[in-house]
């Protein structure tokens, strides 16, 4: 394997872990201020198709965008009403707005569009193109640093690095802020918050609308990054791959980086080596198939140790029984 | 009135079911007739909807897929004034037209075309899902490109082992990238909704594609080689036309009887050169008069080259 | 608080959430189109109209009664098990393995020899991850997560290459002896005759009720079911009274596995006599949403696999007979979970303070 | 401040009834009163974390509306919960500066705690480690950053619920000298307590309560301690514990050189050597944190450790198969654990099922090799209730609907009916109001005089007292000193607490005091 091949594969894994990188911090907001979040991959879908309707229709990728994260972010508001003005099971949330986005999104394509539960492709300005960073080509000749810095870090839609930046922003934002630390806290023990006369509704929608509008970044990259439109279930359980990095990354920012960038890495290996021939026996591509979620599990078992969530994670803040 | 069940996939997966719906379409349109449609949810309910047609008075009732084989084996047999015609697959019963394309043959075809095109001698395939279907095109394409170019070296890819795979253009774009990375410049998509994602990257990435089932050629026009054309229209619109006087037996759509081919029109003109046209012109009569034989994966499970 | 009588309690709120679910999924009806009134008339003849929709219906409810306890089991011991899809999967394996592997003579003993089979393979695929749960604390959402992939990908393999009939197009074992097909209800004495040939509900909704009996008396009339729920509630006290709790990770985990895995009996068994890829198709998912709208009771799950047996059935229905796109059934199911399950409270909260208001005044007075 | 005429319900639970009370600045205001009376709804009331059904609230002469929390620091009340409402895996300044920080950047607000704090440390000899995470820290040094907390918030009116609770009677006196200084400072406290002796020691005046409604307010000068109990439960009540001489049998229990490590490899147990016999209570005191959890944890099966255990003669296994708890309790040791919340009881368990928790594979309630006989158990649950004075006698009742009092009666009925070679008790009357700890002492002496081996752990130096025939001080994983309690003196055992032997503890007949230099 040449030095080529490792930035191209590496190149891949970016792209595939960007939607999974934006949908595992948009689940540690919410995560992290003691709202489950197993919704993630409703969230993605219907941003996805919003942003792939709303471009296509008006042929800019950024009211797509916008409307993408809007569908997102309503989903997130049902998933909020249910489980913190109602006080109703996160679970139970999070799997009826997986199905509401699942039904939803090709019911109103099909009623839009009439192709099937798709968006019309998109084109030109309906797209985030890969953009190139200044003086990539210049560098491009430059042994080592040149390839890494034209092939693998430039040439990334707009989405990729913002979900890059959001990792830093999130940990200063958890870390630094007077914001992050009432976070932190609601979700850790939520009657510490609101005995220091802080309103934990309050803080627990701010953090589920992040969630809605990380999650709908990663929607929308999908659809409008991509791919060029949007394609029914065109999540492909992504949204599950998120949530079980960010468990993986004890619910921090900056392994969760680490985490779904190991999955991304993981599936583009896969991509580019369908089969190993092992000279003896060539594996079946199905193995190759598995082999990133096998390579979880040996990680996890082996390396990982106990990932202990917010404590207050999944209850209901309930002050009168 | 006849009728026509879809497979899982819906009669808008972009690729084979929505071919059947043309050809019902087609057929609607040009007689005035009427007919009946369904659409599966479930597994259990092919047996529901089979029934529920016959008993309703369709005929002829026409499916598409393999999977409905099993199904209607069991089912065709309770009702022997009613003709069935099933894509893909040949059932053995009196009352049965079986439906079977030589997708091999418009494989090779297409093969034949991505290895002329090909200037790096390393061209891609990207399958659905690794079963039998796909890689009965896959080893009539490898067959096409090694006639051409002996040494060209193909690429092959599936895109995942659960329903998904039919559906994930993100993850067809990405195998298509990596496909380019390696080398491959023109790659051909039989992936269902997962074909959208490697057409689009191939154009993305400036190479060229080749679709499938129905004639892709207009999603990119000038970045899509050509597309396998796979006539279940022609089938679905042949058994509607025949009404209950469909002949049973088994009816084999190969180049010969137009069941395959390859998609020509105004978005692949420039693509498609003089030498490439008459080579596949030259490969089809071959084909028709037995000169060449494509080696159909599914005569003996294995494929003779790679 | 115990002042809201039970049948508010139990039978009028989630009613009254069932009403809205289907009033707001009326709307959605109207807002692509269509006849919403028509809508329910089809769903609900569909499903439970006649013995053909039961048939349908029960069928349905059947794989959910499974995949529902199957998580209701893991999750008295505060496991979270999504991979019932797998495990179910698994199971269908196994149940063809068994099935295909000996000429049975006789309905009845395959089917005991074809339980084991997807129980043992179900529980065997849910081994894993709950041994890695129990003794290095590796995440068992993620572990089941990855389980259900993987379990795609080996019976893709199996499937195409091992299993498959030379020459076969379609990726699916052969067929299974006719001695081993399961009676459906149209063999039934007495009531067979109602039920047409094709409905696919068979023994394995007795099986599938007995289950649900024998996760009640496990739950809460065994010493296990018993270490289960308090290991599940407060796991130092578990400590505390000497449960271990590798023990009851485990046992909680293979009995679900197993529970799920069964489900294979009916599906693949009673209904296609053959294994196909995607066999499953999602029950596993369902089953989460059963077993939580369930409230994880075996009575309760089997209420909810009713009714999703029935917006199956009834979807089904509607895919058929009306132009209306499938799709809008996952839009029901989504609108029932969220209001019988998330919105709860919605009603609830205001009516249990009626019915503690007029305790207080009745104790005032 | 003062209320008038506070009313809340919890639905059909009415724990506050019309209640008024009125607070002088500069005094110490006790409020006693049974488990359930209503004392922390009340004050929660006045926190703004509850909202009244009814009634109003006066602070400085001004009706003030008090709607949340935000409200009631802005009146100056600060308030230190029964439960404390810290953030474990934060540091302390970080859990000071919650909700109070200046502006949206943490570092500003951080370094200007962190001065403040030193202030305040050395103003009121409140001294905690900034910087350490609330979860490694003890419950004393846990309860001073919730009082650092609301002085940090310039709380002029400090509400104390049950503070001492959790307490050694070190930490106590300390906390009594922080609240007098409080109090000269003009400050006013309102402080809940279960101990006379604290309302006695402490406050100026008291109030009464009973089911929800305040029966009285007193000059705590003009009052006694029994009256006090009276007042509060309605009845006479024995404030000391009535006990004969033990006749202590032959050896029950006997620990030689026991060890045990915790999770970080730490040695928590360092080598323990101690009998006690039949019909004898031998009571460990010390400082919480000293290794009294860890014995109880190894004895009642869930630690693991080295060194050797014997019960009647037959050793114990302390690591292999048969080292849990239920092996334990087959062999007679019952175990009533120091925190009835996380290890005694299932709260969301019906009182039935908690009555046989631990004992469940028990034969007897077996009704047959498959499953368990439920109703003999409900049957049986009601029985133990009417003979433990459960109330309410409901056995289908979940245990978090019962009072702290109540719960620990379940948890001592189901390990003291068994009548055990050995019992384990820690902490047995935490949190538990008067009536109750008469109660529970009264039992826990039956079963000495049955011919019972008793280990009671407890921080209260007087239960500890009161009850033990013996007692051993545990120090850093070792015994400082065991010997008859008669001869025990305060300043002795104050002493042995801290790990020094010298002068005071010579004095002490009978004592068998280890060589100092092993307590470094
Ligand atoms: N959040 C709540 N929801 C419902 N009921 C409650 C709640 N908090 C307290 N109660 C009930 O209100 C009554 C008074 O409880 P409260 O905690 O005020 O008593 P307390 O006097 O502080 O008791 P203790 O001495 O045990 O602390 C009890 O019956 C209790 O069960
Ligand atoms: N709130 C309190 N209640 C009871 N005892 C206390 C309290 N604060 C301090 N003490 C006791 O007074 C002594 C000195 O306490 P201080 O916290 O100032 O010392 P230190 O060196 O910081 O030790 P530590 O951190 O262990 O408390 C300690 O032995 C401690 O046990
Ligand atoms: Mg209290
Ligand atoms: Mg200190």
């Amino acid at each position: 394997m040449d030095f080529g091949t490792i930035i191209e594969i590496l190149d891949s894994a970016v792209r595939l872990g960007t939607p999974l990188l934006l949908a595992c911090l948009a689940g540690l907001f919410s995560e992290r201020a003691g709202i489950f979040d197993i919704g993630l991959e409703g969230k993605m879908l219907m941003a996805a198709f919003f942003s792939g309707a709303v471009a296509a229709v008006t042929g800019n990728a950024w009211l797509g965008l916008l409307a993408g994260v809007g569908g997102s972010m309503s989903l997130a508001f049902v998933h909020g009403l249910a489980s913190i003005t109602f006080r109703g099971n996160q679970l139970i949330s999070g799997v009826a707005v997986n199905f509401l986005a699942s039904g939803f999104t090709v019911l109103i394509a099909q009623s839009w569009f009439h192709q099937g539960g798709r968006t019309p492709q998109l084109s030109g300005n309906g797209r985030f193109d890969p953009i190139t960073l200044p003086g990539a080509e210049a560098v491009q000749d430059v042994p080592f640093l040149g390839p890494i810095y034209s092939n693998l870090i430039s040439g990334h839609s707009i989405l990729v690095y913002v979900a890059f930046a959001m990792v830093p922003i999130t940990w200063w934002v958890l870390f630094r802020t007077r914001f992050g630390l009432r976070l932190r806290a609601v979700g850790e023990n939520p009657e510490s918050v609101d005995t220091a006369g802080i309103s934990v509704i309050r803080m627990r929608y701010t953090a589920v609308a992040i969630t809605g509008v990380l999650a709908g970044l990663g929607g929308v990259y999908l659809a409008t990054g991509l791919a060029a439109g949007f394609v029914k279930e065109m999540t492909a359980g992504r949204g599950y791959i998120a949530l079980a990095a960010l468990i993986f990354a004890k619910w921090r920012p900056v392994p969760a980086l680490g985490a779904t960038m190991l999955f991304g890495l993981l599936e583009a290996i896969s991509n580019r080596y369908p089969n190993i021939d092992l000279g003896v026996v060539t594996l079946p591509i199905q193995f190759m198939q598995a082999v990133p979620y096998i390579l979880t599990v040996i990680i996890l078992a082996g390396f990982i140790g106990k990932a202990i969530p917010p404590r207050a994670g999944g209850q209901p803040y309930v002050k009168e029984r | 009135d006849p009728a026509i069940i879809y497979d899982l996939g819906g009669k808008y997966d972009k690729s084979f079911n929505e071919a059947a719906f043309n050809g019902a379409k087609r057929w609607a349109e040009e007689t005035g007739g009427s007919y009946k449609e369904l659409e599966m949810q479930s597994e259990a309910q092919r047996e529901q909807a089979l029934r529920k047609l016959a008993e309703s008075g369709a005929n002829p009732i026409v499916m598409t897929g393999f999977a409905f084989g099993d199904t209607l084996n069991t089912v065709a047999p309770d009702y022997p004034d009613t003709k069935f015609a099933i894509v893909d697959m040949v059932v053995d019963q009196p009352n049965v037209e079986s439906i079977v394309f030589k997708e091999e043959q418009g494989s090779y075809l297409v093969g034949m075309m991505a290895a002329m095109a090909s200037k790096t001698g390393t061209v891609g395939f990207v399958g659905g899902m690794d079963i039998p279907l796909i890689r009965k095109f896959a080893c009539g394409y490898v067959q096409g490109v090694k006639a051409v170019n002996p040494d060209a070296k193909v690429i092959q890819n599936m895109t995942g082992t659960t329903p998904a795979a039919w559906n994930d253009p993100v993850k067809g774009g990405e195998i298509a990238k990596a496909q380019i990375s390696q080398g491959a410049d023109v790659i051909y998509a039989a992936a269902g909704g997962t074909g959208i994602g490697v057409l689009q990257a191939a154009a993305d990435g400036d190479v060229l594609s080749i679709g499938v089932d129905s004639n892709q050629n207009y999603l990119h026009p000038g970045k899509v080689l050509t597309s396998m054309l796979k006539r279940v229209d022609n089938a679905v619109y042949d058994a509607f036309s025949a009404g209950p006087d469909l002949k049973p037996g088994i009816k084999v759509m190969g180049l010969a009887q137009n069941g395959v081919g390859v998609a020509m029109d105004d978005n692949n003109k420039s693509l498609v050169t003089p030498e490439m046209e008459k080579a596949v012109e030259q490969a089809k009569a071959d084909i028709a008069s037995g000169k060449i034989e494509v080696h159909d994966y599914m005569s003996d499970d294995s494929c003779p080259v790679e | 608080m115990e002042k809201t009588p039970k049948w508010v309690d139990v039978a009028l709120i989630p009613l009254l959430n069932l009403l809205i679910a289907f009033v707001i999924s009326g709307i959605v009806v109207l807002l692509i189109g269509e006849d919403p009134i028509k809508a329910i008339k089809v769903m609900v003849s569909g499903a439970l109209g006649s013995p053909y929709g039961w048939g349908y219906t029960l069928y349905y409810a059947t794989n959910f009664i499974f995949t529902g306890l199957a998580v209701a089991v893991a999750y008295h011991a505060s496991q979270f098990n999504i991979g019932g899809e797998g495990q179910a999967t698994l199971g269908g394996l196994g149940v063809a393995l068994v099935l295909l592997a000996f000429p049975w003579p006789h309905w009845t003993i395959a089917l005991i020899a074809a339980m084991a089979g997807g129980a043992i393979f179900g529980a065997a695929w849910a081994a894993i991850p709950a041994y890695l749960q129990a003794k290095r604390g590796s995440h068992i959402v993620i572990t089941t997560i990855m389980f259900n992939f993987i379990g795609a990908a080996v019976l893709n393999y199996m499937l195409v290459n091992v299993l498959r009939p030379r020459g076969s197009m379609d990726p699916a074992t052969a067929r299974f002896g006719a001695s081993t097909h399961l009676p459906t209800f149209h063999d039934f004495p007495l009531v067979g005759q109602f039920f047409s040939k094709s409905v696919p509900a068979n023994v394995s909704f007795f099986v599938a009720i007995l289950a649900c009996y024998l996760v009640w008396v496990l739950i809460w009339r065994t010493k296990l079911g018993f270490e289960i729920r308090a290991f599940g509630r407060s796991e130092s006290a578990a400590r505390y009274a000497g449960i271990s709790p590798v023990k009851i990770v485990m046992a909680a985990m293979l009995i679900s596995g197993g529970l799920a895995g069964l489900m294979a009996i009916n599906n693949v068994m009673g209904e296609a006599h053959r294994l196909v890829l995607n066999s499953v198709e999602g029950a596993g998912f369902i089953g989460i949403a059963v077993a939580l709208m369930g409230r994880n009771h075996p009575f309760g799950v089997f209420l909810a696999a009713l009714l999703f047996g029935f917006l199956y059935q009834g979807g089904g229905e509607l895919a058929l007979e009306t132009t209306i796109p499938r799709e809008l059934i996952t839009v029901i199911q989504a609108l029932v979970i969220l209001f019988t399950g998330a919105f709860d409270n919605m009603l609830r909260a205001p009516i249990e303070s009626f019915f503690v208001a007029r305790a207080n005044a009745r104790k005032e007075a | 401040m003062e209320l008038k005429g506070i009313s809340k319900a919890f639905g059909t639970v009415q724990a506050n009834k019309d209640i008024s009370i009125r607070v002088m600045p500069g005094t110490i205001h006790g409020i006693i009163g049974e488990n359930g009376a209503g004392k922390s709804t009340l004050m929660s009331i006045l926190y703004g974390f509850y909202k009244a059904d009814a009634g109003e609230i006066w602070i400085k002469g001004k009706h003030t509306h008090i709607p949340d929390s935000q409200a009631a620091i802005s009146a100056g009340i600060g308030m230190v919960f029964q439960h404390f409402k810290l953030v474990q895996n934060f540091t302390v300044l970080e859990n000071i500066i919650l909700g109070a920080e200046d502006g949206a950047l943490l570092r500003p607000s951080l370094s200007k705690a962190r001065k403040e704090l030193k202030r305040l440390a050395e103003e009121y000899e409140l001294n905690v480690d900034p910087d350490e995470k609330i979860e490694e820290l003890s419950v004393g040094h846990q309860q001073r950053v919730e009082i650092l907390k609301a002085l940090y918030r310039q709380a002029d009116i400090l509400i104390l619920d049950e503070p001492t609770g959790v307490l050694t009677p070190a930490e106590a006196d300390h906390l009594f000298r922080i609240l007098d200084f409080l109090r000269k400072e003009g400050k006013t406290i309102i402080l809940i307590t279960h101990k006379l002796r604290e309302i006695m020691e402490i406050t100026d005046t008291v109030s009464v309560m009973r089911r929800g409604e305040m029966t009285a307010t007193v000059k705590t000068a003009e009052t006694s301690p029994e009256q006090l109990a009276e007042l509060m439960v309605g009845r006479k009540v024995l404030l000391n514990v009535d006990k004969t001489p033990a006749q202590p049998g032959k050896t029950v229990l006997e620990v030689e050189n026991l060890r045990v490590k915790d999770e970080d490899g730490i040695e928590r147990l360092k080598g323990i050597n101690l009998e006690i016999r039949a019909g004898e209570i031998l009571g460990i005191a010390g400082v919480a944190g000293n290794g009294q959890s860890e014995l109880l944890e190894i004895l009642g099966g869930f630690a693991k450790g080295t060194g050797h255990i014997r019960i009647n003669g037959e050793e114990i296994d302390l690591t292999g198969k048969h080292s849990d708890g239920q092996s334990r309790r087959r062999r007679g040791i019952s175990h009533v654990p120091e925190d009835r919340h996380s290890l005694g009881l299932i709260l969301d368990f019906a009182a039935w099922e908690n009555m046989v928790f631990g004992y469940h594979s028990d034969p007897a309630y077996q009704k047959n090799r498959f499953v368990m006989d439920n109703a003999g158990i409900v049957a049986h649950t009601a029985e133990a209730m009417e003979r433990f004075d459960v109330r309410p006698p409901i056995p289908t009742l979940p245990a978090k609907s019962f009072s702290g009092g109540n719960q620990q009666k379940i948890v001592l009925a189901r390990e003291i009916e068994r009548n055990p070679a050995l019992l384990l008790v820690g902490q047995p009357t935490r949190g538990v109001d008067i009536g109750a700890i008469e109660f529970i002492h009264k039992r826990i002496i039956e079963l000495r005089d049955q011919g019972a081996a008793i280990l009671l752990v407890s921080v209260e130096l007087d239960e500890i007292r009161a009850l033990s025939d013996r007692v051993a001080v545990m120090f850093d994983g070792q015994v400082m000193g065991i010997g008859p309690v008669e001869t025990a003196t305060q300043t002795g055992m104050g002493c042995l607490m801290a790990g020094m032997g010298g002068e005071d503890v010579r004095g002490m007949d009978g004592w068998t005091i280890a060589a100092p230099e092993e307590s470094q």
